[in-house]
């Protein structure tokens, strides 16, 4: 079985790994980069669990031969917080109670985060298409929607509830 | 189990692939869920990935779709606009920034709606195979498939005129659901009597439908309830059971999504 | 072609803990030398917030602020016995073990206080900031870390406390089924409005109201997860759910991913207005009751109730598919016809 | 801030004593912030170098005599390690019940000259990857004499019905009946005396769990021997003592490590496959991990049990139930796991939160060739709880009748006794019905109004 050496720019910096021809970008995330935070929830690209930015795009990463996407950029939620300093959607999530069993919620804030990065001001709708690739068992939905639509208002300028709570 | 993953430069070194036994990955939406999860014999990947097949063409009413075009890309392309409510009803996001057109055009019912859609607008397929390029009208493709070193490089349709496209499906839930009925259609109205039509349905049976039936009984008639229930009347469908939902249902329920499709109520 | 609204009620009670008891679950409490408690646990949190709740049970019995404490749970080298997370009972069952625990390690903390404060121990009590004081005066005080130190260091004493709770088990009297099945029992009543296609079969839930009595919102930012997640999952069973959508016909067409087995999706909910009642329960830990499991129930058959409303179609198999809807639609309009 | 659901303290303000400073408030989940950055650790986040594979090849067949079983082709995979058959498993019966005192232990780990559902386990295959271990699986042999299955529950009882049971009946036996019985009052004596008698039949298919996290654990061997097990059980000594059992070790021998789950809902609560990951680990010195794949989470794990309610009421023309009769069946699959003890619950849970002088349960806890049943959140009650409120819908139609007032006529409150004889306290099915008319602006005349669950009004 002929191993390739990949490289990936990965939460912004450059990785090299040794990839066999049936490594997915979710295993190498996972087992050689020890980067965890995406899930296997199903393998199928179905529950969303594994979703990552791949050159800025949401993308089910157990469906990729991590071989197919040499050079590119892979983002994780492992590169959304800055030191300890979390970033606006991850606040959101913890402000609103939008974690419960947690298994889905890194997949479901990068499909977010790739929803704001494009649209800033997106209505609900806009947002339930962003996530309805991302399966949550707990929750019902609501607070996820709630969290991403403050963390939108939040890049309009309008404080988080964290934020006002601690003025 | 994959034992190769080729990364192919080219269509002529992709489709070179193929003839060497290959199998053609796309997006890997269909192909990999079962890879991840399946045994099977040794298998060899080709990627189209960076083959140089992505790309949206609009050149007057010619357009031209690279086969390894994402979802996405048509989704994003305002230029395609009449595509998008088609291309939105499949799967999600993260799905669609895969999936490729010509993948599309070869996964099973009651998915490829993308493939409804383009055969409603007559598409026709550009083919590498063994004795070169050729072009394949996709509705062939449809019934007869291709061989498997085929490789597709494109997809070309003429557009369709000012809401002459019409795309309809009903599924389970509002967003990344299998279709239970979807109608594509290319029609237009002139002096309220249908003009020109194609017709065709997806998630109803095992292939895609081209509702020839129905479409004689719309060529020519006034375009409104009457006519539409008769026209859903007109095809031998063989609809299936599956996770979604009956045969039955399927069948019992077509007139009513028929109608909704052409008639928007 | 219509959409047709209806309303749909139902109300229900659910018992918390497991069914005929037995079923203990204990905890044990530790200070640390500068005055943290650990509480060690086997307890298993799948996402409803025990290791939180759990964390408040004990600040607030050791009268201590909750960053004082660290919850550390399900390793069974270290953490006593628990019967596990199901049956409603994590809350109510763990619940009791901690508050238990922390009591004993109370007594202890404050006898470890009187002795350094030179007073009697009855005497004292916790502000819930970390200090302990002699009731009714604001100069006689020492912080717990001082107190935790002390007894490591100078009086050689542990913090310490033990707690079980265990509802005997009950057996079942075979000819009448006479039984104490449960410890109380948490309630709740749901209105559904729906709108079904009548051409179709397929049902929209618009709307759903809920009163949930839940004897003590212990922290009610989860509690209002619960029942809203809970309020999802029934709705979900209603309309979608099935491993065997021909059951019990046929054992064909099993959904094998997340694509077949259908759930709502985000597009797909309802607006839910809840509002809480608190009936404390005598034996629940600050009267609460267990809610986890009864929050999917009663939107059930209240969306079947609403469809019945809307639309005269009674349905009576799980899930309510367009397609049993629209079977019924069609028997009722034939019957009409006929 | 979290949306935080209104607590109306004008009910039971009078029992809402005391005075909390961390209790009753909005904490911060103690976990939120390891969920949003990725941070929190699954037992599958674990990286263990050297590790195995786990894959079981299943029975295609509801029902089926195993006439032989060829490993040989398994064997011939590159990476794959081991397979393991019945004959590896010290003690191949799964105990749950026996852990709460429920017997016979019915259910093998490992399959044995017999198969009782699709998707019954028969040889587990050890490999360096999921890739071998998966085509190892995929090339196990099984020669089978297929025998006639029972796929419905009340075919599975009907005289002449293949009995598919080695216990020699197709329903679980509790103490000599063939169901879970309730008697309470004479409920032949309250239909003669009923104006009408309004029955109904409710049924459900089968549900999973769908957690978004699968079934799975690491099991990982020790420098002192022991076995640490790396799992996400939902009940870590539940897990533990099990294992021991099957693996036939004492129970020091094991250690469960766990505690953070991707979401359980009573999937969780079976113990199926630590033992195996345990014999992978000690068959091969190296750390197993078996995990279930979602289409085996989907169509071979446990589910929620399809029920089947038949309910035959007394009714009189003011809404008084007078009667209730309820048959039961419950299909618990191929094996029992805790559909027994499931059985009894929904037959404790009988007739619904109402006081009827006289009330019939029999609950059936059925088998066929099918899946088996589980836990799932709501065990006993969830469909119960659809069949008797869609029936007092039904009676409430068929009455002219306020579908809330017909509730609150029936209503149990404190000091009413239960049909399993239990003096009722704490009951609140009054005022939830008063608060959720009032927050739909549903009308209820003064005397519904006046109505309390704490005391009956004179009369």
């Amino acid at each position: 079985m002929p191993s390739r050496i990949v490289t990936l720019k990965l939460n912004g910096a450059e990785r090299e790994l040794i990839a066999r021809p049936s490594t997915t970008l979710l295993d190498a995330l996972r087992e050689t980069f020890g980067l965890t935070g995406a899930k296997r929830g199903c393998a199928q690209g179905g529950c969303g669990s594994c979703t990552v930015l791949l050159d800025g795009r949401p993308v089910v990463s157990c469906l990729i031969p991590v071989v197919t996407v040499d050079g590119s950029t892979v983002d994780t939620i492992e590169g959304l917080a800055d030191g300890d300093r979390l970033d606006d959607v991850q606040q959101a999530f913890v402000d609103h109670f939008a974690t419960q069993c947690g298994f889905c919620t890194p997949g479901m804030i990068m499909s977010a985060t790739a929803l704001l990065d494009r649209k800033p001001d997106p209505t609900r709708q806009e947002v339930t298409e962003a996530i309805c690739g991302n399966v949550c068992r707990c929750t019902g939905y609501e607070p996820i929607i709630t969290a991403v639509l403050a963390a939108a208002e939040h890049r309009r300028g309008v404080p988080l509830a964290s934020a006002e709570a601690e003025v | 189990m994959v034992i190769s993953v080729q990364t192919p430069d080219s269509a002529e070194a992709a489709h070179a692939a193929l003839q060497a036994g290959a199998v053609p990955l796309g997006g890997g939406t269909h192909l990999m869920t079962r890879l991840n999860d399946r045994a099977g014999g040794d298998l060899r990947l080709v990627s189209l990935r960076r083959a140089g097949l992505s790309g949206i063409g609009v050149d007057g009413a010619t357009v031209t779709l690279g086969a390894a075009t994402t979802l996405a890309d048509l989704e994003d392309d305002a230029r395609l606009s009449y595509l998008s409510g088609c291309v939105r009803s499949i799967a999600s996001p993260p799905v669609r920034n895969l999936a490729t057109v010509a993948g599309n055009l070869f996964v099973p019912q009651p998915y490829g709606d993308l493939a409804a859609a383009l055969l409603a607008l007559d598409a026709e397929l550009d083919v590498l195979g063994a004795g070169g390029a050729r072009r394949e009208p996709l509705e062939q493709v449809v019934t007869g498939g291709l061989r498997a070193d085929d490789l597709v490089t494109a997809v070309r349709f003429t557009a369709p005129a000012q809401s002459a496209f019409r795309f309809y499906k009903a599924a389970r839930r509002r967003l990344n659901s299998g279709s239970i009925v979807t109608v594509a259609a290319r029609i237009t109205v002139e002096d309220g009597l249908v003009g020109d039509v194609r017709l065709v349905l997806g998630g109803l049976a095992r292939r895609l439908v081209r509702a020839t039936g129905a479409e004689r009984v719309l060529l020519g008639a006034p375009l409104n309830a009457e006519t539409v229930a008769r026209a859903a009347e007109a095809d031998a469908i063989e609809p299936v059971d599956d996770a979604y939902a009956s045969a039955w249902y399927r069948a019992r329920v077509y007139p009513v999504h028929l109608r909704r499709a052409l008639l928007g109520a | 072609m219509a959409l047709r609204q209806g309303r749909g009620y139902a109300a229900v009670n659910y018992p918390t803990g497991m069914n005929l008891g037995g079923d203990p679950s204990q905890a044990l409490v530790h200070a640390t030398t500068m005055g943290g408690f650990v509480v060690t646990l086997s307890s298993v949190d799948l996402g409803q917030g025990l290791r939180t709740v759990i964390a408040q049970c004990a600040a607030e019995t050791l009268g201590l602020p909750i960053e004082n404490i660290i919850v550390d749970t399900a390793d069974t080298d270290t953490g006593p016995h628990c019967m596990g997370t199901f049956a409603s009972r994590g809350t109510h069952r763990v619940g009791n073990a901690v508050i238990m625990a922390a009591r004993e390690a109370r007594d202890v903390m404050l006898q470890v206080a009187a002795d350094e404060l030179e007073v009697d121990a009855e005497d004292l009590e916790t502000d819930g900031t970390g200090f302990i004081r002699l009731k009714g005066s604001s100069e006689k005080k020492i912080h717990v870390s001082d107190v935790a130190l002390a007894a490591h260091f100078r009086q050689g004493r542990t913090i310490s406390g033990r707690g079980i709770f265990l509802k005997e088990p009950s057996t079942p009297v075979p000819e009448t089924g006479e039984m104490d099945p449960d410890s109380c029992q948490a309630h709740a009543c749901t209105v559904a409005e729906v709108e079904v296609d009548d051409e179709t079969g397929v049902i929209e839930v618009l709307r759903l109201y809920n009163t949930y009595e839940i004897g003590r919102a212990l922290n009610p930012a989860i509690a209002t997860q619960q029942v809203e997640g809970g309020a999802w999952m029934g709705l979900s069973h209603a309309l979608f759910e099935s491993t065997e959508p021909y059951y019990p016909h046929s054992r064909e067409h099993g959904p094998v991913d997340f694509t077949e087995y259908l759930m709502p999706g985000p597009a797909d909910i309802p607006a839910q207005t809840s509002l809480f009642l608190e009936r404390p329960a005598a034996d629940g830990p600050f009267g609460a009751k267990g809610i986890g499991e009864m929050t999917a129930n009663a939107p059930i058959p209240a969306i079947a109730n609403a469809v019945y409303d809307a639309v005269g179609v009674r349905l009576t198999s799980m899930p309510f598919t367009p397609e049993k809807v629209l079977r019924g639609l069609d028997e009722l309009r034939a019957g009409r016809a006929g | 801030m979290a949306r935080l659901t209104p607590i109306d303290n004008a009910y039971f303000d009078g029992e809402r004593t005391g005075d909390f400073t961390v209790i009753g408030s909005a904490v911060q989940r103690s976990d939120a912030r390891g969920h949003v950055t990725g941070r929190t650790v699954f037992f599958e986040d674990m990286s263990l170098p050297d590790m195995t594979h786990v894959k079981i090849h299943r029975s295609t067949r509801h029902h089926a005599r195993i006439n032989r079983v060829d490993v040989s082709g398994a064997l011939e995979v590159p990476g794959v390690l081991r397979v393991i058959t019945h004959e590896d498993v010290p003690n191949n019966w799964y105990v749950v019940l026996r852990l709460i005192g429920v017997g016979p232990d019915d259910e093998p780990v490992l399959a044995e000259d017999r198969v009782l559902y699709r998707g019954e386990p028969i040889v587990a295959v050890v490999a360096e990857t999921e890739d071998a271990a998966r085509e190892g699986a995929a090339r196990v042999v099984v020669d089978y004499t297929d025998l006639p299955a029972v796929l419905d529950v009340e075919e599975a009882l009907a005289d002449g019905a293949p009995i598919i049971k080695q216990a020699g009946t197709n329903h679980f036996v509790y103490e000599g009946h063939h169901c879970r019985r309730v008697r309470f009052g004479d409920v032949e004596r309250g239909f003669a005396e009923a104006d009408r008698i309004i029955e109904g039949r409710y049924s459900s298919s089968p549900i999973e769990h769908a957690p978004t996290e699968p079934t799975g654990c690491i099991v990982v061997p020790q420098g002192d021997g022991r076995l640490r097990i790396h799992t996400n059980t939902q009940a870590a000594f539940f897990t533990l003592d099990n294992t021991a059992l099957i693996l036939g070790v004492p129970p020091t021998s094991l250690r469960v490590v766990g505690g953070t789950v991707g979401g359980g809902f009573g999937g969780k609560v079976d113990v199926i496959v630590e033992p195996l990951a345990c014999i992978a680990a000690m068959l091969t010195g190296r750390p197993a991990k078996y995990v279930y794949s979602r289409a085996e989470e989907m169509q071979v794990s446990s589910t929620r049990a399809a029920e089947r309610i038949v309910i035959k009421d007394g009714v009189m023309d003011d809404g008084r139930i007078v009667a209730r009769k309820i048959t039961l069946y419950v299909d618990a699959g191929a094996y029992s796991r805790h559909s027994p003890y499931g059985t009894t619950k929904a037959a404790a849970h009988m007739p619904g939160p109402y006081t009827i002088p006289n009330v019939h349960v029999d609950a059936y806890c059925v088998y066929t060739n099918r899946t088996p049943s589980s836990a799932m959140r709501g065990f006993g009650v969830t469909i119960g709880d659809f069949a008797l409120e869609s029936h007092m819908d039904r009676i409430a139609r068929e009455l002219g009748m306020d579908p809330l007032r017909l509730r609150l006529k029936n209503a149990y409150r404190d000091g009413d006794m239960k049909a399993h004889r239990k003096i009722a306290s704490g009951t609140a099915l009054v005022e939830v019905i008063q608060s959720a008319a009032d927050l739909v602006g549903h009308d209820l005349p003064p005397e519904y109004r006046a109505m309390s669950s704490a005391e009956r009004a004179e009369g």
